[in-house]
């Protein structure tokens, strides 16, 4: 199978036109020993059909129906069909970057409209249209701190996602910048006031990676103090139920989006929200929608403040990015418009009372409790009397996902296991995960 | 009534108001969501930082979203309307069947932590995929972590960096030609090297002797596509690698035109040491409104143990993941657009050997095609023959009508047919970069080059009413000037206001 | 810029030309399709009435179907765009939940002739289905083999036949009342009875008297929709069922309308015997551009047995397939369109009966206030308060400025809001039927009004302008007289010609 | 869950304006008597997940994955995501009849390339835009026949699919005509010339039930002789290898429609296909889709010889047909522009061959034959030494749905199924469906 629609009659009309004899006279002129001569090994063509089949049999060698209690930025909440359907349009699915704006209104307006919703949960006034993940919006809001602040220290929350922390830290190499990591006591973190150098950011997760509600002012005013931008990364599904960064006085919000009308997914696509004031607008990475009007004076959307951008500005750019995440970011636009105020405060609500139903049933087991006692979200960190490696294979067996396994990224929890729960959860799940990991630890 | 087959128009259908925002459909107390009572027990939720009330987010009725959705996509041009020869960003077809692989419920709702015994088909994906890719680039292995094409040009940069760094290097300086797409300078700046820019001869690309004199000691590597943005397949290209290669300096390619060469000729055969393609281009994976995409990195064996990881290896007939030696760390928090890597395997494993390059083949032969065609009435600043791009010239057109290259992509637009991309790259003037791609039909080919002959010739008629398009589109030019002057950024702003 | 929430229009895009048929964008050796390689023994194929060669079908690539059905598709006004006030189809939003389920892999793969104990939840489907109908109905049991409206007209006239037939009876006549819409009378010639027309009377309903008269001894049923065409209740319905039972005739309900009395009054508690409904319109299964639907009939106890059949039964906790006793046999090839029903079962349950009833009173609220927003440029020829419809009138428009229902309906089209059905019911003299249904918002609502009342304003002005309307459409008017004077059917045909 | 926008707010301001209190005053003037008062006993309202968890357990009550040899009109033949993805376009699917044709051009176009499809393929000049299936296809043929002759005998083919006859029967005792069943021998149709009532119609299937290819010849003549029209139910899949009625003289040729684009879905929705010749055209069932002009001159489809329809004529209509199935249509349209002229062929000779396949594989069984020895299509009638309905049962045990049994309809062979081979069907399970039939058949 390919797509190409030429026929032969096509093709040799076509090179005849040309003064060519066949195919391989297109590439006469590459040098001769860069020249593909013998096979590449590749696979032979499929039909559809074998093709489908294909990857029904890949997809028969994931483990099927495991029910999903991890969580760590990528959550199973319910995503309606109808987010799914309005998402899938071929129109967005298959257009370019809106650059030819009286063609793209389509696109720019479900940008503008993004922008405008990830604005009012986070309560900073802008946002841009979208980055690649969480993690990579955390080293553009540190990229962004560095050149505003023309510093190079970087000091970030020990419960900052670890995936961000490393992300950031793979970046700071490179860039040679120094990055102080403060520790977390009781769950949470213990800002040191001197912790080295100058930090460009104070950089934190609320909640934090153990699912801890963190204290909003401690960093700020630190980050404030110290003149450094205090830059937040939050869980968009907690927002309607959790103060928003930019009301507690943060310079930046980044956030994984995906639970914002996108699939797991494995992980990818899903999408960067990054947020900040006006005051670094002309700092912030990646696209911007503005409304404007046309010659008729009708509003009109387009592309704007493109100067930052690195087709204009090239080596000067505020960030590299191109192409980013615009079909994440209209999923999680009519995903935010589907719930609404209070819906975002349902499903938060929901999911927070169901992991406290969730937390008190397992920290009845016998050896299982929490490894810190703080308020938390609709995730928690579980101490286990066994490896957690080892639980999660388990509790696979069983049908369940149990959690992420913490002892990796902070071996000062050896038996940590972080459990999601999620509104889509129901209690017989919950009762079931409970006796489940029951079994697991007394097996254990 | 037949009109030549292949012709690609979109078509009006009523109405012509402008669509109102979300915040102006809301309405206090509409609703969509719902969801089943809670079955736990309730009371309130005790804990700090407790928001004071719910976000001011609009209030719709499902009837009310699914309206404004569907009527903004009938404000959008796309692929699956008509033709998008739109340069440099092989605006391909999208074939249904990877659509379906990519809502796949065996793919699509694993959570990227699953332990790897639960996710064998997933690494499977990716392994596969990787071993078509290092094929096809002559490379030895790939990471698919980055999402996007600048990612990649990030992640191969840090992987020189660590490259060099082992060798006891500190990062300096990164060649780049000045016809380069913007994300190569940028990702060098964000990678911590500074950039030096060098200039194309006559022929169009990059001049050798600028090349030798620009490398020395403090030379990291150099950022090149090729064919480059011209769409003008390097010749001297084994040549440059090796100067490069003297002095430890690695060769980057920047892997957006893979499209002309699938199958025909390999990065890794012309000394590339690193490479990045698109898949959102090359591998027919749409591209979204802008996103998303997948920047795979493919690198020679001896960069392999820089590779950011997690990797997928083999051991038996499991798969597990293994993180690389000497690894730079991550570049994404997951695993990479995992979907948009399993689309772009659908599409390879459809095509296979002989439609890859068939690919190849007749990306170029459309695009020679039409260059041929266009030549008429637009100037080809280069002779060399054109690969599965051209960049034609209205800079003779300006000078005789006043028309610019702005106005024919405008004007082009009102013919249903996607724009080119203008302006790009720099060192052409009035530069219209045309690429037809391998999935449009003899019959299209030629229907854009009636419309860009057509719109020359009205230009030379009647200069205003081309100046003045688009005139059937949804809106006319935005007035871009005032939307930077005084942004309004989100529907809360006032014009000229904010935060 | 905000506009009144709820304002629905469908936009242009761009182009204007028309869209070729796929004829014209055929061209020979061009291929979509691909199978595997054949894995058996070939060989030719021995067959008497071997076909001469393959049939003469457009040859046409992937790409090229694709940009062709989604242009044609820009090219139709839908429920998704916009608002759809067509009186009597009852054009509510279809929930895309239920297009899920209609696309459920459990369901859609279903051979019809699997044995029941492989099929259990379909039959299941089948079973929570009729319960629901009959208690909203009132009715003892249902078919869902009829696949539409019609048919279920058609079923229910081969019932009374059945049953009359038992008792010794021969087809005669079934009285119809003037307003009744074609497929009464036309199902009635199909079955074999004769019709007999009912007036109506000043008030808009069937003339009490006039049905006395009409009922005698060969008189085997009645017909009736209620609320009737006009949407208006027929205040006298018991009693008009009480004259026909007289002479054992049986009342036959046309459930097109029942959108209007959900939950709040039954076909059965009124008298009728047997009902069908259209899940196309009151149950929320989208129209697909002129079907699938679904007309279930459902009946009182005494006429169980006549039913087609096989009926789904419960045995024990299983279900299995039976014949009723005396059953007219077979109305469908299969079990109807089964897939309608499974997505009106699933907008059944997710309305459950408060849903169910606030579909009635908030279909009965818009139109009544959608009537009294009209009622200031248009008649009302009838003063009972409407149900979930109204019929206005455009005659005093028409005898001022010459502007016909058609030109009103045509300049709504204009203004992005779907034409109500015209000239129906016949009783009333340039008819308007609007039905705005209760899933439009009362901005909406209020947008519909706005756009009546500007037409009738623009008729005193400018009557021209409204005749020649509409103007922002793919097409004006068709010329329907040349369609009709020489056919061409078929891509194939001339002009005039034919076989 | 309902899908009504009113807010509280909304319902209190109309009601007002209309001097209602509340929406009970709605329905003041109903008669009291009607007016529902109690309980209904409706079921509870559900939220959407709460809805697809409802139809997830529904589904899981039918037996998954049955490996599919069951036709008899509805085959398992392979479906295009591209067919659908098409066809499913909200344009198309939440659009009512096209009688507003300035709004409706991509549904009328789309028809009038169905019609002309399907006249291709039958041979035969013109197509309505489709029937509800193929079984009340027979019917509307029937009809148009009694109507045009004036005639009340209808002489119908033993090999006639069953439904059909079955509804065709159905009608003719409302309508009091004269069925006059042909018997089948050596399985053909054996044509008895002096039946009895003058035919209105001779009525077969091409192939027939069993599967067996009919002579065209001696149907037509035998019509053509007797004053009657020639109707034939045809197999689309088929019609790439099998001469098209049209060339074999029949004047209506009628389908199920079903494997052109439309899965399997319990049996509906499906379509009928129903075509003609010009001298019938104005007697033709349904709708019509014609091209013509606008104002402009530009081509426009619209509906078109209306007078036959319902709505115009009313009791004096060609049938009673409203709505139909043009989604469906619409299907059958986009999979054969995907299968052209060279798939349908390839689809045909495919499942011939694979046919012919598995007939050798399963008659090498001891015990199985074939009913009749004749040239089939895809489709062929096995007699078993069990009762077809245990084999059927005892296979779908085994994974396969073997086949529909014909005993029922054919009690003239007790142990006849009736097989379908479709190319979708690998070659390893035609093998396997032998193997496990092997078995049945010697556990039996
Ligand atoms: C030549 C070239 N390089 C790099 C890129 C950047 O790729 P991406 O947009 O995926 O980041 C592009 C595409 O925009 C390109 O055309
Ligand atoms: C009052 C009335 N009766 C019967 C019908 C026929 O229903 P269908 O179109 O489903 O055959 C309709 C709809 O067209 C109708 O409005």
């Amino acid at each position: 199978m390919d797509f190409t629609p030429h026929t032969d009659a096509d093709v040799h009309a076509m090179l005849t036109r040309l003064g060519l004899a066949e195919p391989n006279d297109l590439f006469a002129h590459l040098p001769a020993e860069v020249r593909v001569s013998g096979d590449l090994g590749l696979p032979e063509p499929l039909s559809e059909l074998e093709l489908m089949r294909h990857i029904d049999d890949l997809g028969a060698r994931n483990t099927p129906g495991l029910i999903c209690f991890a969580g760590g930025g990528i959550y199973d909440h319910y995503l309606p069909p109808v987010v799914r359907a309005l998402t899938l349009r071929p129109e967005f699915v298959t257009s370019y970057t809106p650059y030819q704006a009286e063609v793209s209104q389509g696109v720019l307006q479900a940008l503008f409209e993004y922008q405008s919703m990830i604005a009012a949960i986070t309560g900073l006034p802008v946002a841009n249209a979208s980055l690649y993940d969480g993690a990579s919006a955390g080293l553009e809001a540190v990229n962004l701190a560095v050149g505003h602040t023309g510093r190079k220290g970087v000091w970030i929350s020990r419960g900052l996602h670890p995936h961000t922390r490393e992300i950031i830290t793979t970046f700071a190499r490179a860039r040679e910048l120094q990055i102080v990591e403060h520790p977390m006591v009781g769950g949470r973190t213990a800002w040191a006031p001197d912790a080295g150098p100058e930090p460009a950011a104070v950089v934190f997760s609320q909640p934090n990676h153990l699912g801890v509600i963190e204290d909003y002012d401690a960093a700020v005013t630190l980050a404030h103090g110290a003149g450094a931008l205090a830059i937040a990364e939050v869980d968009p599904m907690l927002l309607g139920i959790i103060r928003s960064p930019g009301a507690a006085g943060c310079d930046i919000a980044f956030a994984e989006g995906q639970p914002l009308g996108n699939p797991m997914s494995f992980g990818g696509p899903v999408l960067g929200l990054f947020t900040t004031t006006m005051e670094l607008l002309r700092r912030l990475p990646g696209r911007l929608v503005g409304q404007t009007f046309d010659r008729e004076g009708r509003p009109a959307y387009t592309l704007t403040l493109r100067t930052r951008e690195q087709d204009i500005r090239r080596e000067k750019a505020s960030s590299n990015i191109c192409t980013n995440q615009t079909l994440n970011a209209i999923a999680a636009a009519v995903h935010l418009a589907w719930l609404g105020p209070n819906g975002l405060v349902e499903v938060g609500r929901q999911s927070m009372q169901k992991a406290r139903y969730l937390a008190h049933r397992v920290t009845e087991i016998r050896g299982v409790k929490l490894a810190v006692e703080a308020p938390f979200g609709r995730e928690f960190p579980l101490l286990l009397p066994l490896d957690p490696d080892d639980a999660v294979a388990a509790m696979a067996d069983r049908g369940f996902l149990a959690g992420v396994p913490l002892s990796g990224d902070y071996p000062e929890l050896p038996g940590g296991l972080l459990v999601a729960v999620t509104e889509k959860r129901t209690r017989h799940q919950l009762d079931s995960y409970a006796e489940a990991l029951e079994k697991v630890v007394s097996d254990a | 009534m037949p009109e030549p087959g292949g012709r690609a128009t979109a078509s009006p259908l009523m109405g012509g108001s402008a669509e109102p925002t979300l915040r102006d459909l809301s309405s206090p107390g509409r609703q969509a969501w719902s969801f089943p009572p809670l079955d736990v027990p309730d009371g309130d939720i005790e804990i700090p930082e407790l928001a004071p009330g719910p976000p001011a987010l609009p209030e719709v009725a499902e009837r009310d979203l699914v309206a404004h959705y569907t009527r903004l996509a009938h404000r959008n041009f796309a692929v699956d309307l008509g033709a998008y020869p739109l340069g440099s960003c092989t605006m391909k077809y999208n074939p249904k069947v990877c659509d379906w692989a990519a809502e796949h419920p065996a793919f699509r709702n694993l959570h990227p932590s699953q332990p790897a015994h639960t996710t064998q088909g997933a690494l499977e994906v990716l392994m596969e995929a990787e071993e078509i890719l290092c094929r096809l680039t002559g490379m030895a292995r790939a990471t698919f972590q980055p999402p996007a094409g600048a990612a990649g040009e990030l992640t191969g940069l840090l992987i020189m960096c660590a490259y060099h760094r082992s060798r006891g290097r500190k990062p300096g300086t990164i060649l780049i030609p000045d016809s380069a797409h913007g994300t190569n300078p940028a990702s060098v700046t964000l990678a911590g090297y500074s950039v030096a820019q060098l200039p194309s001869d006559e022929r169009g690309m990059v001049d050798l002797d600028a090349l030798r004199t620009a490398v020395d000691d403090d030379v990291a590597g150099l950022m090149l596509t090729n064919p480059n943005t011209l769409g003008l397949f390097e010749e001297d290209i084994v040549e440059m690698a090796r100067i490069v290669h003297e002095v430890d300096g690695l060769v980057y390619y920047d892997g957006a035109n893979l499209n002309a060469i699938l199958g025909v000729a390999r990065p890794g055969d012309m000394g590339f040491d690193i490479v990045h393609s698109n898949l959102h281009k090359t591998f027919a994976t749409p591209h979204g409104g802008g996103g998303p995409g997948a920047g795979p990195v493919a690198v020679v064996d001896r960069l392999v143990e820089f590779l950011p990881g997690p990797l997928p290896v083999r051991d038996g007939d499991r798969l597990r993941w293994e993180m690389p030696a000497s690894t730079i760390g991550r570049v994404h928090g997951n695993h990479g657009n995992f979907l948009v890597v399993l689309r772009a395997l659908a599409y390879m494993r459809a095509l296979g050997g002989p439609g890859l390059r068939r690919v190849a083949e007749r990306s170029v032969l459309n695009a020679r095609y039409l260059e041929s065609l266009v030549s008429e009435a637009y100037e080809i600043p280069y002779p060399a023959p054109c690969m599965h791009e051209f960049v034609a010239s209205a800079a003779a057109l300006k000078r005789q009508t006043g028309v610019r290259a702005m106005d024919v992509a405008k004007a082009l637009l009102d013919r249903g047919i996607h724009a080119p991309t203008v302006y790009f790259p720099l060192v052409v003037e009035e530069a219209l970069m045309v690429e037809p791609t391998e999935t449009e039909s003899l019959e299209t080919v030629e229907a854009i080059a009636e419309a860009l002959l057509a719109i020359a010739g009205e230009a030379a008629v009647d200069p205003e009413h081309v100046q003045r398009a688009p005139h059937n589109t949804p809106v006319s030019r935005p007035d871009d000037a005032l939307a930077a002057r005084q942004p309004v950024l989100t529907w809360d702003m006032e014009r000229g206001g904010g935060r």
